[in-house]
């Protein structure tokens, strides 16, 4: 199963760079937004789908890193690129500070007050706290990342932005899956008492996710705000948050799983646009469909990585 | 001098209007194997919950060497070596027995959070390290073919092993055992009272509760017996065992046993 | 004083819809352990049933018995559709892991706001004005009968589904099940059954808040099912998800809280505050106001 | 022992892949206590499980009274006459004491307060205890629920899957005892124990399983006496 | 095939606005239809292609490059000023002519001149509303409400300050969530300022049910709506309460007393089985003709030159909304704002004209 993930996720990264090469204006669009959510998906299966705690929340931390990205640039014109270490360490501190009171709240209280968040942080865009974030408009007319010199203003370039970013969030994936943080993140979620129980600080731990994720989230929000040049509060609502949720449980919150997730989300219903009035009709029995044949997710996650040293007799393998 | 470990000092735990513990006092010296032994309901595991934190109890002294841990946590209390398995089984079930044993192997590793984020050539050999160990500890419990095994498929004496390799993986001082032969047939029990032994051969003092008093004759230094949150006897298996109290409320009475 | 008289019947009656809601939420949620995100779309979706219920069938008769015969007509019918749901979304997904059964919510709610959409179109539909516009005037404080009916209409359906859950059998089967499905089974009860009747229960009861909804406010909309069913499972949350009086509790105070805080607080930041508010009992009460009873041992 | 109440026949069962029960067969007479003996994982709970019809039979036959089970939904069995102490307890743990007995009466049109007085006097710790949440009594006390809640729909056939797991010793004799005497009053009881000795003298037959099969069968005292048995389960060299 | 002139619709086909999304939608189908019956623009054929914006920026970005994809050369829509907001960079890249309903004024302040308003801008609107609230009538407490929409937002922000520009006094400045149905909490706290009238900036379907619940709550103050309030709907949800309420608007679909109009809104009619969901559609199908009439004029497909038309035309082109003529900066020039008052029998009166 490892390698099979390897292979494919290797597979995938080949095609993603050179993709972008056949893609027309639009598919180019929907493909550079595919790869930010990828990553704000990633940052989320962190929380829910690693340390299992169900949070409704994340276009929150993604939100705050395209604003303050906006912002930065709009009103104080800070180039992008200087703005990226802002846009992820506010929503990183925001992640901590936030997750620090509530993370010992079970399932699905933790869920409603994440949702709390998130609605709490809309309005404060909506309601242009301090007169920076432009209210319901928004902030249009973000510059274009410039490096070096050039200004990487087309689609192209900022597809590449964002493909780096995903592979730094893969990377951080991957390695989490291979350290300590990383178990303990899974054992807290299986059995929170256990995990205690066995020295694991469970609350450090669950605010590290929170934390993780929201950072991750917030550069994926910078990005957000580059390609679309504009940064609006109904892009970072709390359904948006319900979207990267759905993603995760039906991708089954496997690295793979994830993307597959992101894609079948947000990608198959692009292809469809044509049919506008029946496609979330649809869509919604898709949903339904899909978690009946494959209740776990599409490529769900599984156990069991552990060195091949110690695998004596794989009868029993799993 | 046998310096005392782990001394309880009138230690109440009360749960409404129920004193689940009442006053218990109790001194379990280093190297030991310590049983506790009671009627069901008595406040057995009430207690150890109360060492290991899960419970803090309303009064009393819970003392490890020296420091008062009333009140801490339970990470905090395995840090100070102290471990426990439990009456019914939790293990992370969905996840491997490898990777369960692993887990007791947390506090021991060097890594830090960045590592998580980004490995060093240090944290790649830790991991290697306690996985390692890990290894060691399925031969030792004789897992070694389920390795890769989900716990959850595993059969219950089997989960039961796992769980207190899982506890010996700390490294601990001090492991708790809560009636880790129940479920056990006879045979499987005969195993457990070798393993106790060759734990204690490493040094690490046992505290366990057990209701197969087979296993409590053969294996335990020492004994309080409690009812109703209460010591009612103390002293060595024999001299409990011979106790009339703990006939009349625990044991019942050698009528027609063993032919 | 006068207003805040008034908001407090304001609190009362918005917080009786959001009740009626929530019990939906809790029942379902407390024997499938089922975050049931499509309830909000029912509630919806009763509103426009009872609508074309009062063309079509009762041929826009506005006597207080067609009135009956509408909540009951369309209760009925949006209990076939709660026992269609639970078949066709989560049924399949009953052994499968909790959050799967949400995600098939989730769609269900999709299908079920956009089939509104598809059979009623996207305009806002009218509601007639079934209940005689009458105001009283207490000293400064308006209250009209609309608001008097909902009120109490609700808090004796509470009430009811209180003690039927409390006090009898079935009630006892319905816990029963809500604890352990398969231990239930072994006492003889048919869970299958079960869980269809909370579905019927859970679905009146929606359904009689969007019948509500349409005769207080009168307009409907295809998707106003969204924001009732956030609110709803909300309130639910509150009072302590699983729990009927909980739910009732929660929903009531969900209603207050919204109703003095945009009052007298700030209009602009009234979601804002009231978020705070319930993050901040839900730090300070991490189970609800009436919690679940947590009786895990170790 | 004459008729006989409750026959299985090559019964098999499996976990997805895993075959648990690879074929087996028994029967019980009525008015006989019989006990399954075997080690960890032998399939004894899997066994009390499908004849309740929790889990469902790949194949073989299962007959009560001449009434063949297998096609029977789970929870139409205790109305047959058969009720279920499961392994782990499973007692409504934020339910009363007393709510959980009256359940285990569920099919019955009126609780028996006969039966109702007989649990209370074999357990009179749930007596006292009838209004604690059941969650919160200690691992034998929810143990004397179980047993008193299967019997409250004065069953037949009564299965006990290790009845004495985690019960002080004064009470595993007293269980013992009073499934002795829940056998006198005519209730046939199918028990499963890891403590073979102790079930053995209680029970007038039984069975020995290991990984899914039947490995013997026989009266407790063939049973007791076989070279088997007495090097696996009782951890005696010859 | 032939050469077609490709035409986009960028709309709200799904979501809260899907009524004017898709009414926009049909609008365009039904005159493209006209037109081609009639032998096409310059001899080609129109080909309509719609994209769903949902009213949301994101999906707005990805349709507009789609559409741009597909060839067309002009955009209709979209009806939000968010979403007709976050295309416009990318139809301006691109050249192609937007026109939009949108009302934010900051939509004509980028200087992209591919973008057409075919409303008017909230500022003049805000401009009558104050003017007619303060010295028309002159009221002492005004109160105004809006909801959290980018359009409701900046007619009302204008609004607020025209009315102090004039030396109005503004009592209280509310909020309210669009579809929250419930705004008795805000009208009892309202109430307690004795106002003399409420402006409310916000869409019919809110409006409809705040009127009915000022009445209800016994709240004798004046109440006046902004143009979003424009919707048969509106009388339909205030009910009773409907009669006296006033409404700020250029006229209504069916006060427009343009023979255009007449004629479009039964094709409509015929077409749909209703008629169109407001104004606002018209408006967009005005924006098309004009933009097809420049480029007839011009025998050019050249969107420049169509728009560079459009600004120098001396003489106003007849529209079914009224009179077209565009402003260098993209503003449709010529606003005619009106008060009416809903009669007892859900028609119209007109209180006062610009
Ligand atoms: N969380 C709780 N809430 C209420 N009562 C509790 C709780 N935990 C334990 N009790 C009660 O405290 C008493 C002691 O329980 P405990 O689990 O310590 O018994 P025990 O000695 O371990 O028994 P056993 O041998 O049966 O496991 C019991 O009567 C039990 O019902
Ligand atoms: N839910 C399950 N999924 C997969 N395998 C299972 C499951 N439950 C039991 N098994 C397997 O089926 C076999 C029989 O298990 P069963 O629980 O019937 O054994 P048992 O004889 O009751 O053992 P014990 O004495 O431990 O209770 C075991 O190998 C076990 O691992
Ligand atoms: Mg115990
Ligand atoms: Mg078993």
């Amino acid at each position: 199963m490892k390698n099979l993930t390897v292979t494919v996720v290797s597979i995938f990264l080949v095609v993603m760079a050179i993709l972008p090469h056949f893609l027309d204006a639009r598919w180019q669009t929907v493909a550079v937004t595919f790869l930010i959510f990828s990553v704000v998906a990633l940052s989320q299966d962190i929380v829910l789908g690693k340390a299992g705690m169900f949070n409704m929340g994340q276009a929150m931390f993604f939100g705050m890193g395209a604003y303050i990205t906006a912002i930065l640039n709009y009103h104080y014109d800070w180039p992008i690129l200087a703005t990226i270490p802002v846009a992820i360490i506010v929503p990183v501190l925001f992640g901590i500070l936030l997750a620090a009171p509530i993370v010992h709240l079970r399932g699905d209280y933790l869920l409603v007050v994440t949702i709390g968040f998130n609605i709490v942080f809309v309005q404060v865009l909506i309601n242009n706290l301090g007169g920076v974030t432009g209210g319901p408009n928004g902030i249009f007319g973000i510059d274009p990342m410039r490096l070096l010199g050039f200004e990487l203003s087309s689609q192209l370039a900022i597809y590449y932005f964002a493909f780096i970013v995903l592979l730094l969030t893969l990377g951080i994936m991957f390695n989490l899956e291979k350290s300590k943080v990383g178990r303990a993140l899974h054992y807290l979620r299986e059995d929170p008492l256990a995990a205690e129980s066995i020295g694991i600080n469970t609350r450090l731990y669950k605010i590290f996710a929170f934390g993780l994720g929201a950072g991750l989230a917030g550069l994926a929000g910078t990005v957000f705000a580059t390609q679309y040049s504009a940064v609006s509060p109904e892009a970072f609502e709390f359904i948006q948050s319900v979207l990267f949720f759905s993603i995760v449980l039906v991708g089954g919150s496997s690295i793979p799983g994830v993307i597959l997730g992101v894609f079948v989300m947000f990608v198959v219903p692009e292809i469809f646009r044509e049919f506008a009035t029946w496609r979330f009709f649809v869509f919604g029995f898709a949903m339904i469909i899909m978690m009946i044949l494959r209740p776990r997710g599409i490529w769900p996650a599984t156990f069991g990585k552990i060195p091949k040293f110690l695998i004596k007799d794989t009868k029993h393998g799993a | 001098m046998a310096h005392s470990e782990l001394i309880l000092t009138n230690v109440t735990k009360r749960f409404g209007g129920l004193t689940a513990v009442d006053a218990l006092s109790m001194t379990v010296a280093p190297g030991q194997i310590y049983g506790v032994i009671g009627p069901n309901g008595a406040g057995k595991t009430t207690v150890f919950n109360c060492i290991t934190g899960i419970y803090k109890s309303e009064e009393g002294s819970v003392n490890w060497r020296g420091e008062e841990i009333r009140g801490l946590t339970p990470y905090q209390i395995v840090d100070r070596g102290i471990v426990r398995t439990f009456q019914t089984i939790r293990l992370f079930s969905q996840m491997s027995v490898a990777e369960n044993v692993m887990s007791g192997r947390h506090i021991k590793s060097s890594q830090r959070w960045w590592h998580g984020i980004c490995p060093t050539p240090g944290s790649r050999r830790d991991e290697k390290e306690h996985w390692t160990k890990v290894g060691e500890l399925l031969e030792f419990f004789n897992l070694e073919e389920f390795a890769a095994t989900p716990t959850a498929s595993l059969p219950y004496g089997h989960q039961r092993r796992v769980e207190m390799a899982r506890a010996l993986a700390v490294d601990p001082t001090l492991l708790i055992l809560d009636e880790p032969a129940a479920g056990l047939n006879d045979r499987e029990t005969a195993e457990l009272v070798e393993t106790i032994f060759s734990i204690r051969e490493k040094g690490i003092t046992v505290l366990l509760i057990e209701h197969d008093m087979e296993l409590v004759m053969k294996v335990t230094d020492y004994l309080t017996v409690i009812n109703f949150g209460k010591k009612i006897a103390e002293g060595t298996p024999e001299e409990v065992q011979k106790n009339p109290l703990v006939i009349e409320a625990y044991l019942g009475s050698e009528d027609d046993d063993d032919e | 004083m006068e207003t805040f008289l008034q908001q407090l019947a304001n609190g009362l009656t918005i917080g009786s819809m959001f009740a009626l809601v929530a019990l939906g939420y809790t029942m379902v949620y407390g024997v499938m352990r089922l975050i049931n995100f499509a309830h909000g779309d029912m509630v919806a979706a009763a509103a426009f049933v009872g609508l074309t219920v009062y063309t079509q069938v009762m041929g826009q008769a506005t006597s207080l018995f067609a009135v009956v015969a509408i909540f009951l007509l369309t209760a009925g019918l949006m209990a076939c559709v709660g026992v269609i749901l639970e078949r066709v979304a989560y049924r399949p997904l009953r052994t499968a892991p909790r959050l799967s059964a949400v995600v098939s919510a989730l769609g269900a709610s999709l299908v079920i706001q956009n089939g509104i959409m598809l059979i009623w179109g996207p305009r806002m539909r009218i509601f007639p004005e079934l209940v005689p516009q009458q105001f009283w005037n207490f000293g400064g404080v308006v209250i009209s009968l609309i608001q008097v009916l909902i009120l109490v209409i609700s808090l004796v359906l509470m009430v009811a589904l209180y003690l039927f859950i409390e006090k009898t059998r079935m009630g006892a089967a319905i816990r029963a099940s809500s604890i352990d499905q398969d231990a239930a089974r072994l006492m003889g009860i048919n869970v299958n059954s079960i869980i269809a009747l909370i579905f019927i229960i859970g679905s009146s009861l929606g359904a009689i808040g969007g019948l509500f909804i349409g005769l207080y406010y009168r307009g409907i909309t295809f998707n106003m099912g969204w924001q009732y069913g956030l609110y709803a499972f909300i309130a639910a949350i509150l009072g302590g998800i699983g729990n009927i009086p909980g739910a009732m509790l929660g929903g009531m105070l969900l209603g207050l809280f919204s109703a003095f805080i945009s009052g007298y607080v700030s209009s602009t930041w009234a979601d804002a505050f009231t978020f705070m508010l319930l993050i901040f009992i839900l730090i300070v009460r991490p189970t609800g106001l009436l919690g679940e009873r947590v009786a895990e041992k170790v | 022992m004459s008729d006989v109440l409750f026959t299985v026949e090559n019964l098999e069962v499996s976990y997805g892949s895993i075959a648990a029960l690879k074929g087996i067969s028994l029967e019980v007479h009525r008015g006989e206590i019989v006990t399954i003996l075997g080690a960890n994982g032998a399939g004894k709970t899997t066994t009390m499980r499908t004849i309740s019809q929790l889990l469902k039979a790949k194949s073989g036959s299962i007959r009560f009274k001449g009434q063949e089970l297998t096609k029977v939904p789970a929870h139409k069995i205790v109305k047959l006459g058969i009720s279920h102490s499961p392994e782990g307890r499973r007692v409504f743990g934020v339910l009363t004491v007393e709510e959980n007995l009256l359940l285990g009466a569920y099919t019955r049109a009126k609780v028996n307060p006969k039966t109702l007085r007989w649990i209370y006097e074999m357990f009179p710790r749930l007596e006292e205890r009838r209004k604690q949440l059941a969650g919160t009594l200690s691992g034998g006390e929810q143990q004397m629920l179980a047993i008193g809640r299967a019997l409250m729909s004065d069953p037949e056939m009564v299965l006990l899957d290790e009845p004495s797991l985690g019960i002080a010793p004064i009470l595993v004799k007293a269980i013992f005892e009073q499934i002795k005497e829940i056998s006198r009053q005519g209730v046939t009881v199918l028990l499963v124990e890891q403590n073979a000795k102790a079930a053995l003298k209680l029970a007038d037959r039984g069975y020995v399983l290991e990984v899914g099969k039947i490995a013997l069968a026989g009266s407790s005292a063939e049973l007791l006496a076989s070279d088997k048995v007495q090097e696996a389960y009782l951890g005696k060299k010859q | 095939s032939a050469e077609t002139l490709k035409v986009g619709v960028q709309a709200p086909i799904t979501g809260s606005y899907a009524n004017e999304g898709q009414g926009i939608e049909n609008g365009t189908r039904l005159l493209a239809n006209q037109i081609n019956a009639a032998g096409g623009v310059m001899g080609q054929q129109i080909e309509v292609f719609v994209c769903d914006d949902q009213a949301t920026a994101m999906a707005s970005a990805i349709c507009a490059r789609e559409l741009v994809n597909r060839g067309v050369k002009m955009i209709i829509g979209s009806y939000t000023s968010t979403a007709a907001e976050a295309a416009q960079k990318i139809y301006y890249d691109a050249g192609v002519i937007q026109t939009s309903d949108g009302t934010a004024d900051s939509l004509t302040e980028k200087g992209y001149w591919t973008f057409l308003r075919n409303s008017f801008p909230n500022s003049a609107e805000a401009e009558y509303a104050a003017e007619y609230m303060v010295n028309v009538k002159g009221y002492k407490n005004i109160v105004v409400v809006s909801d959290f929409s980018s359009y409701a937002v900046g007619l009302a922000d204008a609004t607020v300050a025209a009315i102090k520009a004039r030396g109005g006094n503004v009592v209280s400045y509310d909020k309210i969530r669009a579809d929250s149905q419930n705004f008795t909490p805000v009208l009892t706290n309202i109430r307690s300022k004795n106002p003399d009238v409420i402006f409310f900036a916000g869409y019919y379907t809110d409006g409809g049910q705040l009127r009915a619940q000022q009445v209800a709550l016994g709240i004798k103050a004046d109440f006046i709506g902004g143009d979003a309030n424009d919707n048969p709907d509106f009388i339909k949800l205030a009910g009773s309460a409907a009669t006296g309420a006033k409404i700020i608007n250029v006229p209504t679909v069916d006060m427009l007393p343009y023979d255009l109009a007449k004629d479009f809104i039964r094709d409509y009619e015929q077409a749909y089985g209703e008629r169109p969901p407001s104004i606002w559609g018209l408006m967009n199908i005005d924006g098309m003709r004009a933009i097809i009439h420049a480029m007839e004029q011009n025998q050019s497909f050249d969107t420049r030159k169509a728009v560079e038309y459009l600004w120098n035309m001396e003489e106003p082109l007849e529209g079914i909304t009224g009179p077209l003529q565009f402003a260098k900066d993209g503003n449709r020039i010529g606003s005619s704002y009106m008060t009416f008052e809903i009669q007892e029998d859900g028609s119209y009166k007109i209180a006062h004209q610009q």
